[in-house]
């Protein structure tokens, strides 16, 4: 079960999405056995920004069909205080670590990046680019333009594997996933999460503090798997698929489609072990199936003349 | 005072359930698990059909505060008030759970000689009756104090609190005090105020106790409720703000907060 | 209940989802019952070609978590045979009828919406623009020009409402809802379903004959929400919301947002009445709330500076 | 032969389920259904917990062939094999279902004297006894030819089709003639081929049931099976392909077809 991935070993192909398993609370809410039963191989932060950002007012949840719906809002202590206050305790974790960054300018990408790369207990950093550009108000990672630019601009910036976080709310993601790598990018990963909204049953307006959110969980497990093919079959770069991932038969779809990792997400809270499962459900799937998977990185393509998403 | 939960959700044995007025009551078989400390909580799921009630839910597990806990058998309370409720209302000796905790941080016991009020509304009631059966320290008085809509409602309060001597009060008046149990604290108070008060309720009724507590200058501990979807800090989901504007994780910073830390108990 | 729509009076706002409901076959499988206790206020056909289609091979269903996943892939008779064989049949419904339609190009387009601009069965046009552009191999409906320059072509071409059915698989589906708008459209109709996959549990391979297909049901509800709250925040145009909808609590969420029409599609399946049922659940609602629905129309904005959808 | 549908689905009350070897038989009350004809199907969900089974399914009904059909009463006969037959398979008296039919097209009977050869594989049974219960003209001779797995799987036999004469054939020889109901069928053929050949089965014992009948000449009726959203003709998602190249959908224009209509019976 043990795979490479961007020249970091890993004791099997299952880590964390961000922003869905806090190491920190959990230690303290589960002690250091939490620490002997590390559920995932490698641990990926929650999005760190620059500045300190409390995150969105409640309610930040809603409980959807087959899934949830979150407006968190990125709370974290901001660059400094996660230098500060969190790496030194997220390094005693017995994995791998990854942190998850986002800015709202180039300008702060570039600082959040130069700061990771300092960090020698860093082993890889993953871009957060589910935020609006403030020129185009599109989401930066639904542009492959402004995307491509975001990368070239920080890729000199560390020696770390850089990983982009590429939102499913776009026409083409394969398209943005290869200005990612045409931009230098070292791995992607997807999906974040699904736009989505939910009315108040009492008052009838929004009832997410953000307003809207965004929908994880069972729900989006197919339309996950298709952006992960789709995407694994345009581009060479490694795949980190995730969204909806429960069992170990998922992480094995996701693998086939062409995906090196797998995260797992919303199902961490229904089950804190989640991953540790997985991963075992997908070794013994791997043992039984072909020995290893025989993966198929080329994008489905319909036979049909028309191929209408819905017919 | 928190005991730290065992890393991973147990499944475990329904060992029976019961209604009580208008409650449901849930006796689980826990073996596995340590002895929990009065104000934490469990979140809960049906091993068997989760999900496909009301709304295509219930999805995630639910949070519940534990009311008893005697060698290895855990009881909580419940009402049945959505999907989840409802399909947990449906337990019975011998299905199955999926059962995560204890869970967050529990109440501290009162110093300096202080008596300890305990203030609760409706589905409030439980962490106090785990909390009632520890303070058996005869030096400190204890004293209940319980709300409900109606005697229907009330009826679960007398198999509770054994040796504590309880005052109700119901919104119809169909039993006890009509009016709000803060009216009974203040009352209480009045009588003697060197005392912790200790409450769990209904977002309206804990900011009536915060305020009268502030007013008071009585030292009050607060059980929050807040929707989760983990219970142990991983989504960030459950925040309450406190008074300095910062948040709150109400599964792993709470559920008990010192009242002095919030401005107000916000509605949801 | 009863309602107007584009100059349609309509007895109640809940139509069906094009290619969810076949009258001409419930019919023989109902009897003329089913003319009596019709479900719906107006009836929407499948998606009409120029030519006569198959359709995709099979299997085209495959069952996700709370909804599915189809590749139909448009089989019909084709715009001659439908004019011939299923007009005159649908013609003996008891409501208005919606002529949905799809060309590969503008040419065919045109054709289409001219031909049935002829019939005086038809009270409304739908296009469904999810079928990819043949230049830019994104869906016409995911690209606001090239939707904007199709719409304004074939505008002229009838004087019957045209509705634009909009595919929520973009970036920006209310950007594309302005550019339906401002070439000359009448309403807008969403969502269509969301590019989803499954993988042949045997083979690996992918499990629908048309390799991917479209998400539909419960599991998307709270996508359709999110979306045509932004589109009706965004256009003046009469919406058609549709997307899970399942109990007239959904349809009340929709109408909330800004819709003034609701299609119910895959709850049909489960239950052939759901329309009719749907209908009185959304009567007794609007009538045990404020009189009328207060519509909000305004798109919701977080308070937030960067509001992510994933957090 | 086709009975039309009420529209709109039921909600029935279970009147009973029983185990019958490997499958489950359930008895259900449809007092305001008509009475449906042999080849005919419903549509099937139970009316509580239908989902959150195994990854998070069912969520569209499933189709059944009816088995018996006694004064309102219909019989179902299936074995579980995912988490729509999973959950029905729990179902017992009392408990409510959703049902929908009868629909699609059935069997026609046996035209010019020949006689009927019923040649049914594992769950194809049902519908195949549903017709021998009407082809109760003393003219018309009837023999049912039924491959099983096993023992086990062909237990349910003995319990059905009285009064017709049953030739077993299993997998395993653990009861009646090991191998292929078809090598039944065969011989049935080489004595007496004046005759309508009535199947139902697992693809590959369709295609060889096609392929047999259409070598010898002999008429066949089919019912197919196919993955299904609707039952009606709603969704187009149920087609399989003809000889002509073009599809029907399973449910409306089948599932009973004359084999010669189709080039081969496909695999899904
Ligand atoms: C620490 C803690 C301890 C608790 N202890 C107890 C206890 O001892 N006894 C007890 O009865 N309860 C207790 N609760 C409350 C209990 O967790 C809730 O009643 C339960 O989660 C309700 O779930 P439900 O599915 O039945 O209802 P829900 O449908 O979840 O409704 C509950 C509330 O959630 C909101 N809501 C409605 N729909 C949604 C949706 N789709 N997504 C998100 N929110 C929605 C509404 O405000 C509604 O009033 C506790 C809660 C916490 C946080
Ligand atoms: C007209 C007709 C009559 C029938 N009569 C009978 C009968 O009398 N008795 C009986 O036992 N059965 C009968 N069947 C078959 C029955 O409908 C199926 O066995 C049932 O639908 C299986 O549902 P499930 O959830 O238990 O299994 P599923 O999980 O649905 O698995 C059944 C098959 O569907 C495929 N599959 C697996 N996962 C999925 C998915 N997520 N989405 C779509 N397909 C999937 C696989 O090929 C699998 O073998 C009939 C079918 C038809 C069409
Ligand atoms: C509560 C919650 C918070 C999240 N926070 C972040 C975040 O801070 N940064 C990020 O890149 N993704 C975040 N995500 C997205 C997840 O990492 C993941 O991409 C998504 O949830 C899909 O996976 P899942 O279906 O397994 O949950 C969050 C998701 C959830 C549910
Ligand atoms: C089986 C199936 C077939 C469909 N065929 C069409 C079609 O021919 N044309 C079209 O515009 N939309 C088609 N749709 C999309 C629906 O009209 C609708 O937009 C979508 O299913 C979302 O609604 P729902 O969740 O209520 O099903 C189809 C959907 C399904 C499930
Ligand atoms: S419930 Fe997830 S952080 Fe509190
Ligand atoms: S099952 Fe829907 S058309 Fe046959």
């Amino acid at each position: 079960m043990a795979v490479e991935f961007c020249g970091i070993a890993l004791a099997h192909p299952v880590i964390n999405g961000s922003g869905t398993f806090d190491a920190i609370a959990a230690r303290r809410a589960f002690g250091d056995a939490m620490l002997d039963a590390f559920p995932f191989s490698a641990f990926v932060s929650k999005t760190i920004t620059l500045q300190p950002r409390s995150g969105n007012p409640p309610p930040r949840l809603w409980e959807a069909q087959a899934g949830m719906i979150n407006s968190i809002g990125l709370p974290n202590r901001g660059l400094a205080g996660y230098l500060e206050h969190d790496l030194p305790r997220l390094a005693e974790l017995p994995v791998p670590l990854i942190t998850n960054v986002m800015g709202s300018t180039e300008l702060e990408v570039a600082q959040l990046v130069e700061s990771i790369d300092a960090r020698a207990e860093v082993a890889a950093i993953e871009l957060n680019v589910s935020c609006p550009n403030v020129q185009t108000g599109l989401d930066i990672g639904a542009d492959p333009r402004s995307l491509g630019s975001l990368v070239r601009a920080v890729r000199p910036l560390t020696r770390k594997p850089l990983i982009v976080k590429l939102t499913p709310n776009t026409a083409d993601v394969a398209a943005v996933a290869a200005a990612a790598q045409d931009a230098g990018a070292d791995a992607v990963s997807l999906v974040n999460t699904l736009r989505a909204m939910a009315r108040d049953p009492g008052s009838g307006g929004p009832w997410l503090g953000g307003r809207t959110g965004g929908l994880s969980g069972a729900a989006i497990r197919s339309v996950a798997l298709a952006q992960v093919a789709a995407v694994s079959a345009r581009v060479s770069l490694p795949v980190i698929g995730m969204g909806g991932v429960a069992h170990g038969t998922h992480a094995h779809d996701l693998i086939s489609v062409g995906a090196t990792l797998v995260a797992v997400g919303t199902e961490s809270f229904r089950d804190p072990c989640a991953g540790t499962r997985i991963a075992a459900e997908l070794k013994s799937l791997q043992i039984a199936g072909s020995s290893s998977i025989e993966v198929n990185r080329s994008e489905p393509q319909p036979e049909v003349d028309l191929n209408c998403a819905d017919s | 005072m928190r005991t730290l939960a065992p890393f991973g959700r147990r499944r475990v044995a329904v060992a029976g359930g019961e209604d009580a007025g208008a409650y449901r009551l849930l006796h689980v078989d826990d073996p596995a698990g340590p002895s929990p400390s009065p104000g934490q909580f469990y979140m809960l799921a049906a091993a068997e059909h989760w999900g496909a009630g009301a709304d295509e839910r219930p999805y995630l597990p639910r949070a519940f505060s534990y009311m008893a806990d005697a060698g290895g058998r855990l009881g909580f309370m419940f009402e049945d008030v959505g999907p989840g409720t409802h399909r947990l209302a449906q337990l019975d000796a011998g299905d199955e759970l999926w059962l995560l905790g204890p869970l967050g941080e529990g109440f501290s016991a009162p110093a300096d000689g202080r008596r300890a009020l305990l203030a609760g509304g409706g589905i409030g009631a439980p962490p106090l009756y785990a909390l009632s059966a520890v303070l058996d320290d005869p030096h400190v008085r204890v004293d209940a104090l319980l709300g409900f809509r109606d005697a229907h409602h009330a009826r679960v309060a007398e198999s509770l609190f054994e040796g504590t001597p309880v005052q109700l009060a119901t919104d119809d008046g169909s039993v006890g005090h009509q009016g709000f149990v803060t009216e009974l604290l203040a009352r209480e108070l009045d009588a003697d105020d060197h005392a912790v008060v200790y409450a769990c309720g209904p977002a309206p009724m804990l900011e009536a106790v915060r305020a009268l507590c502030a007013e008071r200058r009585v030292p009050a501990q607060l059980a929050l409720e807040a929707g989760m979807a983990c219970g142990f800090g991983a989504c960030y989901g459950c925040v309450v703000a406190l008074a300095d504007g910062s948040y709150m994780r109400v599964c792993v910073d709470g559920p008990v907060v010192d009242a002095d830390e919030l401005a107000h108990v916000p509605a949801h």
